[in-house]
């Protein structure tokens, strides 16, 4: 029954849109949480000026299945929903919807931050960000380890 | 063996993706990243400080001591940054 | 700077819509949470046919007021949106919708799950559900109370 | 005074808001609940079991024993389901 829709992509999307498609065809799901990233005009001190999204295409997908389908094993789910973006983005774009759907709000609430957490230290995508002073790779944020560590103790 | 490249360690090797044949005696990913320094300056500046540099073997992430197969999808990345 | 929008009404919205309104003007938040309340089809046992919701005008803006403003201080919010419906609904219909915007996904997820925990059990809405079996008033969830009385403890 | 009901309190009672000037011996919340009855039927049964009826003055909840001024709005409704 439950809907899954995972999506790797270079284009926007329209989240109105893309929630309605998740509850196409159910009416027992009361509750549906999303998360959207969006691309930030600074990181640190640094003004920035555009990013550039690089992925493993065929790992990110299998890995973003993967992170899905443990949600839907811990939680009740209706349906879940990640679409990601990559290539040339800009500061307001939109990089990544995670949409999950229950019948009641904590297991969606739940699902939802699992799903994102996860993916950021799982989904193979790598960002370089452009500021004035040109070019480099992100680091990975200790706060994003210790985001997806947590739903290891459990 | 195909051996992929992402982020930083594409842009030092100047290459995204090698089809290569290893000697047998590199049985694991951390002697092919050890073989592959010697390929070219571009590999041995990527590949100098092995504690910034993970990697997949086809498509599932594995410690540097995973035996190989002359078959598999070796991928090579710094530490992932999405979301 | 933080944008705040809280509306009551009848008509239905759209969530894209609304989302891209919550982010104008600023290109600071990076992550956006929302809540979709909708309408479920079954309530226990029972076929819900349709649903009619009641509330208490002017009060019901004044403490949407107090549980954003509330979520303002406890979290560095760049944004926050609440729009709830009322009158006739029909099972899938959106009900209720709450977003929250921060530099970081942690407040945004936090802020998000607090105005919906209190709003459940503070903003003045009664809810009558149709089945087969004629209409009825809804009575509160002792778990709708619990999530409210968890966010006094902090 | 201004008194509003709503939700089943208002189906019972049969009408959405009253202008009403109780007598002076009716200080609290509770001892306005307690006159209404003698309104109607209708009211009797609304306030029948007051530990199901909630409160709000003025647009804020209040407890039952909150004292009343000449000029306020009382509201009187079941828990609340919204959301």
């Amino acid at each position: 029954m439950t809907a899954t829709i995972i999506r790797v992509q270079e284009e926007d999307f329209d989240v109105g849109e893309e929630l309605a498609r998740l509850s196409e065809g159910t009416a027992r799901m009361g509750a549906v949480v999303c998360f959207v990233g969006l691309v930030r005009d600074v990181a640190g001190v640094d003004a920035i000026e555009s990013m550039t999204l690089e992925h493993y295409p065929g790992m990110t997908e299998a890995k973003l299945r993967q992170t899905v389908s443990q949600a839907e094993k811990r939680w009740p789910l209706e349906g879940c929903l990640v679409i990601h973006r990559y290539g040339h983005l800009e500061p307001r774009d939109r990089i990544v919807l995670v949409a999950t759907a229950s019948c009641h709000r904590d297991a969606a609430f739940e699902a939802c931050r699992f799903v994102i957490d996860w993916l950021k230290t799982s989904a193979p995508f790598w960002k370089k960000e452009k500021s004035a002073d040109g070019e480099y790779w992100v680091e990975q944020e200790h706060s994003d380890r210790e985001a997806a560590r947590r739903w290891e103790k459990d | 063996m195909k051996v992929l490249y992402f982020a930083w360690l594409r842009t030092k090797i100047g290459c995204a993706q090698e089809e290569l044949s290893p000697p047998a005696n590199v049985g694991d990913v951390a002697a092919l990243m050890e073989w592959l320094k010697g390929r070219s300056p571009g590999h041995a500046e990527a590949l100098a400080d092995l504690s910034a540099v993970r990697a997949a073997v086809n498509q599932e992430f594995v410690s540097l001591d995973h035996v190989l197969a002359a078959d598999d999808e070796v991928a090579m990345f710094p530490p992932i940054t999405g979301g």
